[in-house]
Order: C-alpha cells, then structure tokens, then sequence
C-alpha cells in the first residue's frame, strides 16, 4: 500500500508570517495515477496545501514525502520537486508573465536548461495536448480566460510533471470552456499524470474524483473514494458542504422505488438512469 | 540610498527643500495641464506612483550576489518622462518614508532632489542625447537607467559630503569617503538595474 | 508592511491625526533644538516610550521598524569618525566625536518622532490630514490612488514571483535577472490596464475631474489637538533642559 | 407596455477601436422594478452592453432609451444618467479608487455635489445595505475579495440609482459569500430597485431572475420570463448554453407523475417538492 503512495503530508502545519495558521495538522495521502480533489471552503487551506506540495511554501510542522522519499528542501532538490510536480495557479492572469503563448509555455522547459530543440519540442507537445497548438504565436492578452487557462497547464505539461496540481481550476469558466477544461483533464489522467485539484463545488469533486480529501479550518477531516461519499454525510457537514445535490435527488426517489440502482455521480447520470429505467 | 530623518544639519535641511520646491511645483503645473487635456492621465500617475514604490521594495539579484533594490528611477522616466516623475517621485519618497521610515520628512526635500529631480533628467537627457547619436536603443536604455542610477547616488554623496565635510581634507576628501562607500555597493546595482531595465523595456516593445 | 500593520491596530487610532501630526512636529523641532546630545537622546527615549507604552506598539516591532535607519546612522557615524587626509592616508578622527555625537542624537530624536506619528496613524488619515491643510489636489490624488494600488500591485508581485519559482523561474542568477525582466514588463503594462479601467470605474459614478472623498471625523479632535501641544511643549523644554 | 420599460437598447452596434466588434444588434428592455439575468457565455457581449447601459461606451449604431426618452450624450446628460443607473465591475481591484472603506464610498455622492452631511448619511446607509457597517473603518486591503464586491456595491448605492448593474457578481466568491451578496441583491430588489446583472451560469438566472435575456456573440438571442425558460431550448442551445439541470429532471420525472407540479426553479425547490409530495 504505502509504496503507492506518491505524494504524502504527515501532520503539516503552517503558521503565516502575519501569525495566522494556514495548515493544522494537516496528513493526506495521494495515490500514483489517482484523480484526486481536494475539497473545502475558501479559507481552508487548499492553496497552502497545494504550495507546500510544489515545495513553494515550507511546513512550521509535520513533514511531506515524495515517492516515499521526504522532500530535500536545497535548492537542487526543490529544482528536481517541482520538475516532477507542477502547480497551476487560479488567475491565469498571475501565471502568464510573457507576451506570447509560445514564450510562456517555454519558460520552464528553458529553466530546466534543456536545449532550444527539445524545448521547441515540448511546447509544441503541451500545447497540442491542452488544444491551444493554433494559437501558439498569438499574444497572451488576446486569449480569452478559458484559452489563458489552458495555457497556464501548457506551461506545466512543458515541465513533464508526474504529478499536476491545479489550484480550483473550474473557477471563473462558463459550461463551455468547463467542458473543455474537463477534456483536457481527462486526457492527462488517462496518460497516468497524477492529478490534484482544488474546489469548493461538492457537485464537481463527486462527478470527476477518485478521491476527495475533505479540508476545513487547516486540516484534512476526512479523504475517501468518492464513490463513498453518500456515507459521509457527517464529515461533509463538519466542513460546511452541502450533500450534492444528485445525492439528495436519488435518495429522494428511491424512497419511491425511482432510480434506485447503483449510485449515480451526477445529475447527468441520473438522468440517464431515469430514462433507462423509463425504456424497461 | 535615502538619507534618514534628522540626519542634515537644519539649513541644509532646508536649503535642500527649497532647492526642490520649484521643481515640484513646475512638474504639479505641468502635470496639472497635462489633465486637463487628457483626464484619464490622473489615474495613470497615481498608479505610475504605486508601480514605482511596490518596484523600489523588489529585491534585485545584483552581480556581486548581494541582495539590493532598483530604483526604477530610469525605467519612470522613459515612460512618463521627467517633468511628470518629479511629483510622482516625491509622493514616493513621502510613502517611504511614511510607510517603511526610509528617509523622513526633514530629508524629504534632499531626496527628492537626488532621486526625483537629479535621476529622471540625467536619464532621460542621456536617452535622449544617445538616440540623437544613432545609439541604438539597448544601449540608450542601459545608458540612461545605469548612469541616472548613478547620478542620483552622486549627489546623495555630494548632499552628505557638503554637509560633513573631512575634517582633514575638507568637502573634496568627505566626497571621495561618501562616493567610495557608494560604489562599492552602487555600481554594482546600477549595472544591474541597467541590464533590468533594458530586459524590461525590449519585453514591453513586444506586448 | 510592519508600519502598516501598527497604524491600524494601535491605542491611538482613533486619537485626531492633527494631534498626531503637531505632537510629531514638536518632536521634530525638537531634535533640532536639542542642547546637547544627552538632551536629544532623552527626547528619543521618551517619544519611543510614548510609542509602545501609550500607544501599545509592541516593542519588537519598533525595533525592527527602526533597525534599518539606525544602520545606516551607525554605518555614517564611522565614516565620519575617519580623516582622509590627501597626503597621509585615512586615520580614526576622535576630534568629530562632538560632532558625531550631535548628529547621532538629532538623528534618532528626530526618528523617534516620525516613528511617533507613523506607527499610530494610518497613511490614510495622513492623506484626509493634508486634504485639510489644502496640499495640491493633483499630488492628494496621486497620493489616494498610489496608498490603494501599492497594495494590489504587492500581492500581483508576490502571485508572479510564486508562478515564477514553481517553474524554477530562479534556478540560477542569469534566470532571476530574466524572470524580474518579465515580472517588471508585465507590472509595468497593467499600469496602463489598471489606469484605464479606473478611469472607466470613475466616470461611472460622475467623477471626472479631481477625486473627492469625505474627510475621517475624530470625536475628540479639539481635546487631543490642545494636549498635543500641551506635550509638544514639554518636548520642547525637555530639548532645552541642560543636562 | 411601452412606459413600463426603464431601459431599453434598439438594435445596438458597438465597434471596438481595434475592429472586434462588441455588439451586433443587440436590442433589449428592462422592466422598472424587475430581476434581470444577462445570459451568455464569455464574450457575448454582456460586459459591452452594461458598459453602454451607464453611457461608459457610446454606440456605433442603434440607440439606448432611459425612462422612455433616448440618451443624452452631452456632459449634464451622461451625469444624470450616471446617478440613476449605477454599474458595478467584475473586480474590485479595478473600481475601488481608496483605501479607506468610507472615503471610497464617499466618491460617488460627492461627486453628485451634495453636502457633507449627506453624503455622510448617504455614506452610512449605503454601507449598512450591503452588511459592511461594522467594516467602516477597515483599509480596503484587508478586507476579503467578497466584502470587497460589496464596498463596490455600496460605492454605487449611495447614489441612490433606480437601476443596478452588475458585471458577473456571483464570480470568484465562494458558496458561503454567494449567499451574503444574493440576500444583499434581494433586499435592493425588495426596495424597488431595478436589477441587471450578467451571468455565464444558467442554473443561477433560472433560480433567481424575473426576466432573462439570452446573449450571444453581441445580439440578445431571446428575452423571457425566467419561468418560461424550460419552453427556450432551443434559443439556449443556440446560445451554447445547456438547459438547467433541474428542467430535464423534472421533466423526466413529470414522465412518470411524480413532482408534475409547478416548474421547480432549483434543485433545492424540487427536492421540497418531491418531500411535499411523500408527505401527502
């Protein structure tokens, strides 16, 4: 079990320079290849979290392990963390600092002092697997805030992380682009890149996650499969987050004898059992 | 390099604030005309000033590997021009000196005289002078951000030399002490901040 | 900003920054009037105690507050303790010892002072004060929009920087120089962004000329106003006490 | 009917300088008193038009009316339109001109040439409407991004409009802060103020508008009674945007007579209704 582990949190805790605590005690385990969100209201720690994964922050307590090695905290080691775990920050607008896409997306594989081939390489890849390739040579200001966002993981991708971290990546995108960015996750989850992400949408952890770990005031309440979250009703309310709605909706219908097969993860399933069940 | 509340003696003091006063008070005219033909103009020296000061707080990987702060002094006045960096200058120094006690109220005037008068113009004529000669424009740029660094520091050491003169070899010798201890640390900086700026002004042609 | 953070949570944030301001002008002054070095460090002494006791400015913080300046008198007063002498090198000078203890003292009264009033009132007070002493709109108001913008363009400053090491955008010094090159172009572009759309955001509530603001009102100004006085007085005699 | 409408755009064209080409016909009418959601992906235009609803952006084509008589574009024009119809950005960091809560309020009023005292009461009463009385005299910088939104809220009450702008209030906050702001926009709408705001989020304009207006690509595509939305599928579709979650459940569970009651605006509403109807 524990050699699965790819990137763990032993009780960190964090104290901000202004004194408050950003993490208290915060253990968490995630699993190589897994979809993993990490849900919680704002406030709750996700971010600083996610910072001490990419080795951005460093913890007051508690330690953290990558690949079952603790984290070398020198610079070297820092340099080879964050190669391997790439963090996408929320505004797109912080994280493009070039004018052009292209000199964006080459900004890390250039620190990683690859020569210009591979590097030119690289960025053509990430580019391509976001689905930004046609606008490799457009300024960064022209983008629409969909467009900069899948930019923003181009410039991780470029890195060749084993591990993305995206920092509420769903924040801020209309169902289209949501659609699209849902895509492109699916697609990097499907090459085996680990995938850690922030929200505060109940709904959105229990259609997309293998697992959640449910944050609230610095700490991590509770992590399971999403598929056993209906049982964690409890845990969920500790944290200040509602049942998802489809939870509710199903068990709602099949106190009716509605709908009362396996569970279903979104209100799209649901439908789609309903109208099973309908053509029965 | 600011120099600190209370350190000059009263009449340089003053004689430093009335040297900077016209100076202000024609580069408020200018910029008050400057309004009336442009408005949206207002918001955009108000957030020049708070560019300038959140800049002036970065620290700078310098050449020697000490950590030191650019002045943004170079960079202001090729984009606003002089005239309109000496009160943009000067609400900087006050926030400074308000908000982190670098420099004070009575030093106010002897500092916006090195660093919002003394810098801008000698950087912007040197731009100015080079782009007539067919420099091109890295060079200017290095040219005028490195050297107003410079100018500004030289008369930071002229204003404490004229105030403290050696009391072996007078005003001549407290100058060559004061500049001795400036570059050391300010040539290094000033090259960095020439090779920033130029590094800032070649990415701002592309956007 | 450790100043920034005492001038919100002190004792004397609601004290009249008119107040404030006089009983730091008398400070001034009288670091300037001070008969001798022992008097301006007794002035030091007490506008520091004042500080932290009266106004409850936690002690650590004033000294951190303080240090920088206090380095910079330190690294002055040896240079001035040293003659260079055209023919025969440098020597220790123990003649400018008055002198160096003189500007060692008005230095650091006239610190103790500022620190007086900055520490206890935030910056915005200062800005509604010189409103009422009729400073030049044009500078008032580059001094509101750079006091509100400082702030934003800081934590856009700290993101960039953030994004710029998770991409070991500071890997070696030649990359550092390259990313601050980035961060400082990009800064320097949403000055104009953010101009414009404040520009915009004031003419949608009818401001098109000069930005006007109601000035903060103190309960107690008038009282305040004649104890600072009262007590810049007593600085002042205390700067002529000999010692 | 006519004298009934507050607000209205007929046929409105707006190129930009750089040639984009912002609106593209657009007509629209707001009812005085009513709850409007703009309803468009990004880039449909919704930004475009509130800007030329305060006068912020004239027309290439086309014209606005206010109160029944056609916009006056003279300097005396624009400011009394700007009193009475009042905008609020999407960023607080873009609109919030000082650090002092009261002061930035302040501007607003001053600006309309009223005396202190009034504006001071103005001042108070704006405030104590969006719930920040207690923050008065906090710096701006220390507030959070939604306590922020209301200041910029406040900023534009106390000029005491009839109508209410508001640029994709619900982006960026949590669930938590969307809650606060809902209940602050209720209370406007409850005094009578007329309320227009921009939405990418379908569900949110089913659940809370009196009329939507569906945008896309600079034209307004359909206006209807926000209860009428489930009959529009195919306006929505065409705007890219999918139908709320809660009409096709019902719908699939009208199927079968169950919650075949009236429309369900929320899922929230239609779990009510399902438990209302167990209950019978």
């Amino acid at each position: 079990m524990a050699i699965l582990m790819l990137l763990e949190a032993i009780s960190l805790s964090h104290r901000y320079a202004d004194g408050s605590l950003g993490l208290d005690g915060c253990s968490l385990a995630i699993r190589r290849g897994s979809r993993n969100a990490l849900l919680g209201a704002n406030g709750s720690g996700k971010t600083t979290l996610l910072m001490h994964c990419n080795g951005l922050l460093q913890p007051s307590a508690g330690s953290l392990r990558f690949a079952g090695a603790p984290l070398d905290m020198s610079r070297a080691g820092l340099a080879a963390l964050r190669r391997r775990v790439g963090l996408v920050f929320q505004n797109p607008d912080r994280q493009l600092f070039s004018a052009s896409v292209v000199e964006d997306v080459s900004f890390g594989p250039l620190n990683l002092g690859l020569d210009e081939a591979t590097v030119r390489g690289r960025v053509d890849e990430a580019l391509a697997a976001v689905g930004m390739a046609e606008h490799a040579n457009r300024p960064v200001h022209h983008l629409s805030f969909g467009q900069k966002k899948r930019v923003c993981i181009a410039g991780v991708l470029a890195m060749q992380p084993d591990v993305l971290l995206l920092d509420e990546p769903m924040a801020g995108l209309d169902a289209a682009m949501q659609h699209e960015l849902l895509a492109v996750l699916d697609r990097l989850a499907g090459q085996g890149i680990t995938i850690v992400l922030s929200t505060h949408d109940v709904d959105f952890a229990y259609r997309w996650a293998d697992d959640i770990h449910l944050l609230a005031a610095g700490r991590c309440l509770a992590a399971f499969a999403a598929a056993e979250l209906p049982a964690q009703a409890a845990a969920l309310k500790q944290a200040g987050q509602p049942l998802p709605a489809v939870v509710a909706l199903q068990g709602a219908l099949a106190a009716r004898g509605i709908a009362a097969g396996a569970p279903a993860r979104s209100l799209d399933a649901l439908l789609a059992q309903l109208s099973l069940e309908e053509a029965r | 390099m600011h120099i600190m509340e209370g350190f000059l003696p009263v009449d340089h003091a003053i004689g430093w604030s009335l040297a900077s006063a016209p100076f202000l008070a024609w580069g408020v005219h200018s910029v008050r005309r400057q309004l009336q033909a442009q408005p949206e103009q207002r918001m955009l020296l108000g957030v020049a000033a708070a560019f300038a000061f959140v800049l002036s707080a970065l620290k700078l990987p310098s050449v020697t590997g000490s950590c030191s702060h650019p002045t943004g002094v170079g960079l202001g006045a090729l984009l606003f021009g002089p005239l309109a960096m000496v009160p943009v200058g000067f609400v900087v120094l006050l926030f400074q000196a308000l908000l982190l006690a670098h420099g004070g109220l009575t030093t106010l005037g002897a500092n916006v005289f090195s660093m919002a008068i003394v810098g801008p113009f000698v950087a912007f004529g040197l731009f100015r002078l080079g782009r007539r000669c067919g420099l091109s424009l890295a060079v200017c740029v290095f040219a005028a951000a490195c050297l107003g660094d410079l100018a500004t520091y030289l008369t930071t050491a002229i204003q404490l030399a004229w105030a403290f003169p050696d009391p072996a070899g007078g005003f001549a010798a407290s100058l060559l002490k004061f500049g001795g201890i400036f570059a050391i640390t300010q040539i290094p900086l000033a090259i960095s901040e020439g090779l920033l700026t130029v590094l800032v002004v070649n990415t701002l042609t592309r956007f | 900003m450790l100043i920034e953070q005492a001038a919100y949570a002190n004792r004397w944030r609601g004290v009249s920054p008119a107040a404030k301001a006089a009983f730091a002008l008398a400070g001034l002054l009288a670091a300037f009037a001070a008969v001798s070095p022992g008097a301006a460090l007794r002035l030091a002494l007490c506008s520091a105690v004042l500080t932290c006791v009266g106004a409850g400015v936690p002690a650590g913080l004033y000294l951190r507050v303080a240090a920088p300046a206090v380095g910079f008198l330190g690294l002055s007063c040896v240079g001035l303790l040293v003659a260079v002498d055209p023919d025969s090198g440098w020597r220790w000078a123990p003649e400018a010892w008055p002198q160096v203890a003189a500007l060692a003292g008005r230095s650091l009264a006239a610190l103790a002072a500022l620190l007086g009033l900055v520490l206890t009132t935030p910056l915005s007070d200062l800005i509604a004060l010189l409103r009422r002493l009729r400073c030049p709109a044009v500078l008032l108001d580059l001094m509101v929009l750079c006091y509100r913008m400082l702030f934003v363009f800081s934590q856009a400053v700290h993101e960039v920087r953030t994004a710029q090491q998770a991409r070991l955008g500071d890997a070696t010094l030649r990359h550092s120089l390259r990313s601050l090159g980035q961060l400082t172009a990009n800064l320097a572009l949403q000055v104009w962004q953010r101009a414009l759309a404040l520009h915009l955001a004031a003419l949608a509530r009818n401001g098109d000329g000069s930005l006007r603001f109601l000035t903060p009102q103190f309960a107690h100004a008038g009282r305040d106003t004649a104890l600072a006085v009262l007590a810049g007085g007593g600085l002042l005699m205390l700067a002529r006490w000999p010692s």
